[in-house]
């Protein structure tokens, strides 16, 4: 049994999952980059020049600097400032990692809740179902926008206004997470009642198993390929959602800028010469997304063909 | 004779189809109706598995045989009847009641590459059941009894820390008999074990089974629909038709005299080594769907010696000369 | 000349870490109103050599040598035009699952008069009329009424009829049918097997019938072929292999039937399973099963050798054989 | 069929109210309406005077039973702003959101199913992986950013100098990277064909098509991608079927395997799924509309959250419940028309 | 002039109604000036010019007595006179928007059909910019019941009055097709009385486009010929456009912070209030923020107005500001909250960003939160954050007017200093401008007022950022500069289209 972990090494390194990594260049690529700009978000504190949410440091007169290799551009701010004066690559660096932690907290959520209210339909059945996917349904109607609507002005009726910007990512994660756990409730959903019906359930009965053993042991594990697949792809979704909310003002405040409200700050400018305030952020949220889809694409592939809906 | 280890009894089972109460209401003719709809998969079955003995339970696809063995196992529970085992009524425990019938009876399923969970090796497979059933066992007892399953259905104790899907099909199946022997049972009910398999695989399963039933004393209720299978290992054979058990008797009589009509036209249907063509007796018309069903007796509408009788009143199990229990009225009347 | 000549037929999957062989040197031949059957177990190739005839391989698979000769023209050669030509025209198939088979959204109809008009050049109603004849012949009940029902309103048996139907509807040459019954229950297999029996010899059509039912093959078939791991291993009469099988696989395969042993007796088994295309291994592909295997079976497939009126791939066979024939030169 | 209709419709009723609920239990947060209604200067009093005549100030529950009881006789109140019944204002607004809609939809349409049978059935053309790839890229570029650009390629226009225009080849290729520009980017222009009551419709008119064209692109922009994937996808699975091997087997030519068994069995996931999509769509409109001034539902609905128009903003939320719940309806009664194996019941197939 | 060209402009919004009592707002300003026409209207330079009343003279300190022109015609075709005057000067005495305004009015004397008087209940200085906002309304027409019951007459704010929907006045446009939101079609009124006017546009099409981009957008393809407002970050590209005509004016709204005392006890700190006022680079601001598109300002009156002090100019000195914050003790700072719209004003939540840097460099950390406007008055109306940004027009064209609402000592009851969120309060300065108010000899006045500024200044009351400049822009063939004004509502009725 010692040797469990390590044949688990070799398992992996055997298995087709690592093999058709290996031979898909496209993967490979994705994943480099995508490994990159988490490394980059992670330590952006360590590799920022300066610290874009330290007001002292910006001075109103730097603002719209262009990035290096255009003239009039200064060498102190490689990819040139922003309308305040701001060092866009450090804001970048620090956007992306709002960005990337949006993505990825929203998505817990959203696999935490979509799991347990998916697999408790799927395998209750009933009227837990029945209720369980109402509740679904009529949350679909809601789009994310709405969503972000509502919970936003609860957030901001229980918090104050004040508190609010501190609260932010917590509550776009919030948002996010709750506006699409039902796409991960009805995928799980769908497998659980495709497991639920194999015998090695039967089996687990049989056996005089809890329910809860069963539910949590016997089939989680088996409907977490698929859920990983959506999960990349929602990751990417939540990127983008967050950014349209916060393209809409509706998202992150500026002054801890994510990718989406760098690009809604920019915005204004785009059209009067200084596109780099939007155009690189945006540059930089399209490649995130892009590799992160890149990535569930391939993973789609790998692991079940099937799945398309993202 | 002893008393039975299993009974059941006036056993019934009826799936609803018409789901809730809004769904039930159609509109016809003018008017709302309330329709409600059922798969009557077992009507009526009564059947005793003494100790010790394999009692075969044959019959066409959707004869409601795979629900007996369910029903029995608890995984569902019965419309009407009851189901005994040692003279304990056990249809109607709670969970934690159950638990001790859950040890002494095991069920091993149709499908090996279905009841093998994928995301367990086999170690975790044959380990999880002891554990759970002997939480007081010491890793070593548990070990030791997982060594021993293992050896006694002849798979290398090095598989256990690899995945199902890496074994064929008849490895799994061993792998699956040893799972439902991890935990010492008395009683064991096996659907369709070896339709799946392969001819030459199917032998070494049977085997096992055999080997199995001797060494540990063991009952099965078997559950089959290839006839060749049930003459070489069956005790005792229940044929079924349409939720229903029309002719129940010991192996050797059924095969060399088959009473109901149905067995009689099943067991000719069987394809022989020895026939250069098919000869069979033929029926008319398919098995009539379980939703609607024939009144009288169920086998009626293809059945070459029905009559009036057999189209109103329900044949019950009566048991004639030979020993054998037949449900028809051609035979209760000598017309066969 | 016979109608279906296969010749030296390799067949291949192209998968990660290279191809798999899944069919090694098939030949066989098929004589008109020939009716022969292919036996073996699950994953042998039986249904990888069915629709290889039809060039109709999935995918990753292609043919990879040999000729399959059909009225001396070689299908794996012919451009899909010609080929299309002789699909379900002069060659039709039998699928294994008929749930599967047919389109569920289209009437059984529209499926049936479509593969007529996609051959013959006549009206839709006189395609209707032919399918009507045909759905007739295979004895379903109210015919006019099933061409415009949809295949799930149908029960199983009726749906292999229909295809059945289908498979007749223009006078082909050979009917290929793959396990056509192993989906449903033995009566409905028995009416199933008597129908397709009759149909072909009133036509005279061959039929090449892949199933692992012995019992059946015994009924329905002259001729047998039986396959191991993508290889032909035993061929000839169906009675002579049945009664006296050469291949030690063979005679396993027939004596592992529960009906040949004895009631509550333990079954003759071959030991172990058939091997995955992944590592078939060298020479003989059943010698680790084997137990008359010698070290001359790990070095080389053996080649087939003759043995009454069967072809037999066994090195032990041959060197009964050959025992045989010097006892008898030297008795001489 | 009976229950299905009642369940839809207890569902559309479902979603209403709790929309309604959950928006007047938050109003507060969604700020004040009179800072719209009153200029800055005027006094506290004639506020309160106001919040007063408007019934502001009266508790939550009052105002929620009021106007319950009122949406319950069909009047979901006025719109501060509009001061007009909300429904009139959404009805008036509706017609540009159909029209935008159902322009991405017919691109989405027309582009999605050749595309998607063609990488299906040629997954390893150059050509497919093109598409793929492009749609991947797609997927993964927000609504507003592929707006932008479109606005500034072919609505202003670039001129492209990147190479020496002193060159022959260099002006051409300055030439072809350039672009026109010319394409209206905002508003539905002036030529509207009246169709009945407020409903007007720009698809008739040279002007109100090309007024179309941006919004409608990119709006269908986002939902491409998804479909040509999906119908790639199912059509794959499809193909691999039983049925169409069968469908050869019979000698069928590849048109006819394609575009009748294959394309119709596709289709029928690619209904469902479409559906819910479109749905969501509805609430796509709201970037686009912004971004292009489009002046649907969307616009409307992010100003009266700037306004603080809160029977606007129930009113629009119950609505879009409403056309959610019954896209989906619609599209369940086609799929069970399309596909002859279901039975329509309360039931998902 | 013939009429006969057809003009397509984008504004950021539509008026909200055709009842012009309905809300005092820039947007009803600008439709009340295309359909209706004010006794008087301000010059481009801030001075009067006689519009419907064709002179008037002062009667006695407390009276102004108005000469009607002769022979207007209402939309309608009523003919106008003074009775027309006295209906709109009650009706504007009822609007709940309007009221405040002519508060100081105590009524209006009918002469004859063509002359009235306006009667003040004290000397009121600002008698005429008042009258500006009088745009008399045709009484017959407003008057009576409509068809289901409702007085014509009814000024409602919510709901759809007769008077919100249907519109004569005696401008030179009529209104003749109206979608809420989408757009609004003016047409030239034929019998139009001012035939002087140079106006040659027949028919106005006026599109909401909210959006500043695409409004831009629009000018420069071609869809429209005139927008309004322009954003400063796109000056640059429309001046640089070839077809394009960008006129700029400095505007009169000024933009502040206001730092509340009684939430920050150091703010009661005259000398952090002037350190605050050090460290903002207003400069810095306008030229960067606002693209040069404002007047950096260190008081609230705008050059033109009476308070305005030309002395007062920013003060921008980092050090200065630090050995403020050291004098008073504050040498490291103390953190506050900020708040500031972030869709009310021009580039309103940048600047305040900008603010908030600035703040850091004299260790005052600031939590900023930027909200949309419906969502920040009422925070603002609650004082909810330390410092808030407010931008100010005054109404009336005068510094007076600022000063009531910015800095007086709050008052609930008489409405004094309503939006003080500072509530900085120095009764001397208030005794001063009350004393201004009833001043009638304006030099005076002018000096009053400027001391006003200078105390403020002095006392570093709030925190002035600049005024706001105006932008409008236009194809070159659309001659919009002789129509312009700071105050913002083009005489689009002298518009000429070349
Ligand atoms: N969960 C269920 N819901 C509805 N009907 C069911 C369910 N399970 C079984 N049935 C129906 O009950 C009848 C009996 O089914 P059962 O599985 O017992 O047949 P079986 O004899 O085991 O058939 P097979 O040989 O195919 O396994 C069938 O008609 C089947 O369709
Ligand atoms: N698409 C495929 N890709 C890879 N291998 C395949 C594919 N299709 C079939 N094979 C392999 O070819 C071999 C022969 O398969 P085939 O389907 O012919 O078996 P069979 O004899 O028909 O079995 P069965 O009785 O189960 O139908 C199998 O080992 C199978 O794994
Ligand atoms: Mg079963
Ligand atoms: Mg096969
Ligand atoms: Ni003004």
């Amino acid at each position: 049994m010692t040797t469990a972990t390590v044949s688990r090494w070799d398992r992996f390194r055997e298995s087709f999952f690592w093999y058709s990594f290996k031979r898909d260049k496209v993967a490979i690529v994705s994943f480099s980059v995508l490994l990159l700009m988490v490394l980059a978000a992670v330590f952006a504190p360590l590799l920022a020049p300066a610290d874009p949410y330290d007001l002292a440091l910006i001075n109103i007169m730097n603002s719209e600097l262009p990035p290096v290799g255009l003239s009039g551009a200064d060498p102190a701010f490689p990819l040139g400032t922003d309308a305040q004066g701001r060092d866009l690559l450090s804001t970048i660096l620090y956007g992306t990692r709002v960005s990337l932690m949006i993505g990825f907290g929203a998505v817990v959520l959203q696999a935490f809740l979509g799991i347990l209210f998916g697999l408790l339909a799927g395998y209750l059945g009933g009227k837990v179902d029945a209720v369980l996917m109402r509740i679904a349904d009529v949350q679909l109607s809601f789009s994310t926008l709405m969503v972000a609507i509502i919970v936003g002005a609860v957030f901001k009726a229980s918090f104050g206004n004040l508190m609010f910007g501190e609260i932010a990512i917590y509550m776009l994660i919030f948002i996010i997470g709750v506006a699409e756990w039902p796409q991960i409730a009805r995928t799980v959903r769908a497998s659980v009642l495709a497991e639920k019906k194999k015998e090695y359930v039967d089996a687990a009965k049989v056996m005089g198993f809890g329910t809860r053993r069963i539910m949590f042991r016997h089939i989680l594990p088996n409907t977490l390929s698929p859920i990983f697949v959506i999960a990349t792809v929602q990751i990417a979704n939540a990127i983008i959602s967050e950014a349209a909310l916060s393209f809409l003002g509706l998202g992150m405040p500026e002054t801890q800028p994510s990718l989406g409200s760098l690009i809604k700050s920019g915005f204004d400018y785009i059209q009067s010469g200084s596109w780099w305030i939007t155009l690189i952020p945006g540059l930089v949220l399209v490649v995130l997304v892009l590799v992160i889809n890149l990535l569930g694409d391939w993973l789609r592939d790998v692991m079940n063909p099937r799945l398309y809906k993202g | 004779m002893t008393s039975p280890l299993v009974s059941i009894r006036g056993l019934e089972k009826r799936f609803d189809l018409s789901g809730s109460l809004l769904e039930q209401i159609t509109f016809e003719g003018g008017r709302f109706r309330r329709k409600q709809e059922a798969v009557h998969a077992i009507n009526g079955v009564d059947l005793e598995v003494h100790k010790g003995e394999a009692l075969c339970v044959v019959g066409e696809s959707g004869c409601g045989k795979s629900t007996v063995a369910r029903t029995v196992m608890g995984l569902l529970s019965p419309s009407a009847g009851e189901i005994h085992y040692d003279g304990q009524r056990i249809d109607n425990l709670e969970r934690k009641d159950s638990l001790p019938y859950r040890r002494k009876m095991q069920m091993i399923f149709q499908n090996p590459y279905a009841s093998l969970n994928p995301r367990m090796t086999i170690q975790q497979t044959l380990e999880e059941p002891i554990r759970f059933h002997h939480p007081d066992w010491s890793p070593v007892q548990v070990r030791d009894k997982i060594h021993e399953v293992m050896h006694s259905v002849g798979i290398d104790p090095d598989w256990g820390s690899r995945f199902g899907h890496e074994f064929s099909g008849g490895q799994r199946q061993r792998i699956a008999i040893a799972r439902a022997l991890a935990v010492d049972p008395e009683f064991i009910v096996a659907d369709e074990p070896i339709s799946a398999l392969d001819v030459s695989i199917q032998a070494q399963v049977l085997n096992l089974l055999m080997d199995a039933q001797e060494s540990r004393g063991l009952t099965y209720l078997f559950i089959t629909h290839d006839l060749a299978v049930v003459e070489h290992f069956g005790t005792r054979v229940a044929v079924m038709y349409l939720g229903r058990v029309c002719e129940l008797a010991d192996t050797k009589t059924l095969f060399s005299a088959p009473r109901h009509p149905y067995t009689q036209a099943l067991l000719s249907a069987i394809p022989k080594l020895e026939d250069d063509r098919p000869n069979h007796i033929r029926l008319k018309g398919e098995v009539p769907t379980p939703v609607n069903l024939p009144s009288g007796c169920v086998f009626h509408g293809r059945c070459p010696y029905a009559n009036e009788r057999c189209r109103q009143e329900v044949p019950q199990l009566i048991t004639t000369d030979g020993g054998t229990q037949v449900a028809c009225h051609a035979v209760d009347e000598g017309r066969l | 000349m016979a109608l279906l000549e296969v010749k030296d037929l390799d067949v291949r999957f192209a998968v990660r870490g290279g191809d798999l062989t899944a069919l090694r040197g098939i030949s066989f031949s098929l004589d008109k109103g020939e009716r022969l059957g292919l036996v073996g177990e699950s994953g042998a190739g039986k249904s990888v050599a069915a629709f290889s005839i039809l060039n109709l391989i999935a995918k990753p698979g292609y043919i990879a040598g040999g000729q399959i000769l059909f009225e001396g023209k070689d299908l794996a050669a012919m451009s899909e035009r010609e080929l299309r030509k002789i699909r379900g025209n002069r060659i039709a198939m039998i699928f294994q699952d008929p749930m599967m088979t047919l389109n569920p959204v289209l009437t059984i109809g529209t499926q049936m008069v479509e593969a007529i008009l996609a051959h013959r050049k006549i009206s839709k109603k006189e395609a209707r009329a032919i399918a009507l004849d045909r759905l007739q012949k295979v004895q379903i009940p109210s015919p006019e009424k099933r061409l415009d029902q949809y295949p799930h309103e149908l029960s199983g048996g009726m749906r292999q009829r229909v295809i059945i139907a289908i498979a007749l509807l223009l006078d082909p040459e050979i009917i290929i049918a793959d396990e056509p019954t192993t989906a449903l229950d033995v009566t409905i297999q028995a009416e199933i097997m008597d129908l397709l029996l009759n149909l072909c010899e009133q036509e005279n059509v061959a039929l090449m019938l892949i199933t692992h039912d012995l019992g059946v093959v015994s009924q329905v078939t002259q001729r047998m072929l039986v396959m191991y791991s993508g290889r032909i291993i035993e061929q000839g009469p169906t009675r002579e292999i049945i009664n006296d099988a050469q291949h030690p696989y063979t005679q396993g395969l027939i004596n592992a039937l529960p009906q040949m042993g004895e009631p509550g007796e333990r079954l003759f088994q071959i030991p172990g399973s058939m091997p995955s295309l992944k590592n078939v291994p060298t020479g003989c592909p059943f010698h680790p099963r084997c137990k008359f295997a010698t070290e001359q079976c790990k070095q080389a497939m053996p080649e087939y050798v003759r043995s009454g009126n069967v072809n037999v791939a066994c090195y032990e066979v041959a060197n009964l054989i050959e025992q045989e024939k010097r006892m008898q030169e030297a008795e001489s | 069929m009976l229950a299905f209709l009642v369940q839809r419709i207890s569902q559309a009723f479902l979603v209403m109210f709790v929309i309604s609920v959950i928006a007047f239990a938050i109003q507060d947060g969604l700020g004040d309406p009179l800072q719209e209604m009153v200029g800055m200067s005027v006094s506290e009093e004639e506020r309160e005077a106001i919040r007063e005549e408007l019934g502001l100030n009266d508790p939550m529950v009052v105002q929620y039973l009021r106007f319950a009881g009122n949406a319950l006789q069909g009047d979901l109140g006025n719109s501060y702003f509009y001061s007009k019944p909300t429904l009139e204002v959404i009805a008036e607004h509706l017609p540009a959101t159909l029209e935008l809609v159902i322009g991405a939809s017919l691109i989405i349409v027309f582009l999605s199913v050749p595309i998607g049978v063609y990488a299906a059935i040629r997954p390893q053309a150059w050509l497919s992986k093109f598409f793929m790839g492009v749609s991947t890229v797609g997927i993964s570029i927000p609504v507003f950013l592929t707006a932008i650009v479109l606005i500034q390629l072919f609505s202003i226009g670039v001129t492209v100098n990147w190479f020496p225009s002193d060159t022959g080849w260099g002006q051409w290729l300055n030439d072809f990277f350039s672009t026109e520009g010319g394409l209206p980017s905002y508003g539905r222009g002036d030529e509207l064909t009246h169709l009945f009551g407020t409903w007007e419709s720009g698809f008739f008119t040279g002007t109100g098509l090309m007024h179309l064209v941006l919004p409608s692109v990119s709006l269908a922009s986002i939902m491409l991608p998804l479909f040509i994937r999906l119908i790639r996808a199912e059509m794959m699975e499809v193909l691999q079927s039983d049925y169409v091997r069968y469908a050869r087997a019979k000698g069928l030519s590849a048109g006819r395997i394609n575009f009748l068994h294959a394309l119709k069995n596709t289709m029928l996931p690619v209904i469902t799924v479409g559906g819910v999509q479109i749905g969501i769509m509805v609430a796509y409109t709201i970037l686009t509309e912004t971004v292009f001034q489009w002046p649907g539902v969307g616009l409307m609905f992010l100003e009266a959250i700037t306004r603080s128009d809160i029977p606007l903003i129930v009113a629009y939320l119950m609505v879009v419940g409403l056309i959610f719940v019954v896209t989906n309806t619609l599209v369940d009664l086609i799929y069970g028309l399309v596909n002859p194996t279901v039975k329509l019941t309360g039931k998902k197939a | 002039a013939e009429a006969t060209k057809e003009l397509k402009m984008a504004y950021d919004a539509d008026p909200v109604t055709l009842d012009i009592h309905e809300q005092l707002s820039g947007g009803i300003l600008q439709l009340s000036h295309m359909t209706f026409d004010p006794l008087l209207r301000w010059t481009s330079d801030l001075g009067f010019e006689p519009r419907l009343a064709e002179s008037w003279e002062r009667v006695d300190e407390n009276t102004m007595r108005f000469k009607l022109r002769e022979g207007v015609k209402f939309h309608s075709g009523n003919e106008l006179t003074a009775a027309d005057v006295k209906f709109t000067f009650d009706r504007l005495k009822q609007s709940q928007d309007f009221k405040a305004i002519f508060k100081p009015f105590s009524g209006i004397n009918i002469i004859d059909d063509y002359t009235f008087e306006l009667v003040t209940s004290e000397p009121y200085p600002l008698l005429l910019n008042t009258a500006t906002y009088i745009f008399p309304f045709d009484s017959k027409f407003y008057s009576g019941q409509t068809q289901d019951g409702k007085d014509k007459s009814a000024i409602l704010k919510h709901g759809n009055s007769f008077a919100s929907e249907n519109l004569s006045g005696t401008g030179p446009y009529t209104v003749t097709e109206r979608k809420q939101g989408v757009r609004v079609e003016f047409e030239r009124f034929d019998d139009y009385w001012d035939t002087e006017s140079p106006g040659n546009v027949g028919k106005i099409v006026l599109t909401p486009i909210k959006e500043n981009n695409t409004r831009v957008s629009a000018l420069l393809s071609g869809g429209v010929d005139f927008i309004a407002p322009v954003p400063p970050n796109d000056l640059e590209r429309i001046r640089n456009d070839k077809n394009g005509n960008l006129v700029t004016m400095s505007g009169t709204r000024i933009i502040l912070f206001h730092m509340n005392q009684e939430r920050v006890e150091a703010f009661k700190n005259p000398k952090v209030r002037q350190a605050i006022a050090y460290a903002i680079n207003q400069e810095g601001i306008a030229a960067k923020i606002m693209k040069g598109f404002a007047t950096p300002a260190a008081q609230m009156s705008p050059e033109g107005y009476q308070g305005y002090n030309e002395s007062l100019t920013p003060r921008f000195d980092v050090a200065k500001a630090q050995e403020l914050m050291k004098e008073a003790g504050y040498e490291d700072g103390f953190t506050i909250t900020m708040m500031a719209p972030n869709n009310r004003y021009v580039n309103d939540d940048k600047i305040a960003q900008a603010v908030a840097a600035m703040l850091a460099r004299i260790n005052i950390k600031v939590d900023l939160k930027t909200l949309p406007k419906a969502q920040y008055w009422p925070e603002y109306d609650n004082r909810a954050a330390d410092m808030m940004m407010i931008g100010w027009h005054a109404d009336t064209e005068d510094s007076a007017n600022f000063y009531e609402f910015l800095t007086f000592c709050p008052d609930a009851d008489s409405g004094a200093g309503q939006y003080n969120a500072g509530n900085y309060c120095n009764p001397e300065i208030d005794a001063l401008v009350q004393k201004a108010n009833v001043e009638t000899d304006l030099d005076k006045r002018a000096a009053m007022l400027q001391e006003v500024e200078q105390r403020l200044y002095d006392d570093a009351a709030f925190v002035p950022l600049h005024w706001q400049d105006l932008a409008w822009a236009a194809k070159k063939n659309v001659k919009i500069e002789p129509v312009l004004n700071v105050m913002n509502f083009p005489y689009l009725g002298d518009l000429v289209i070349e």
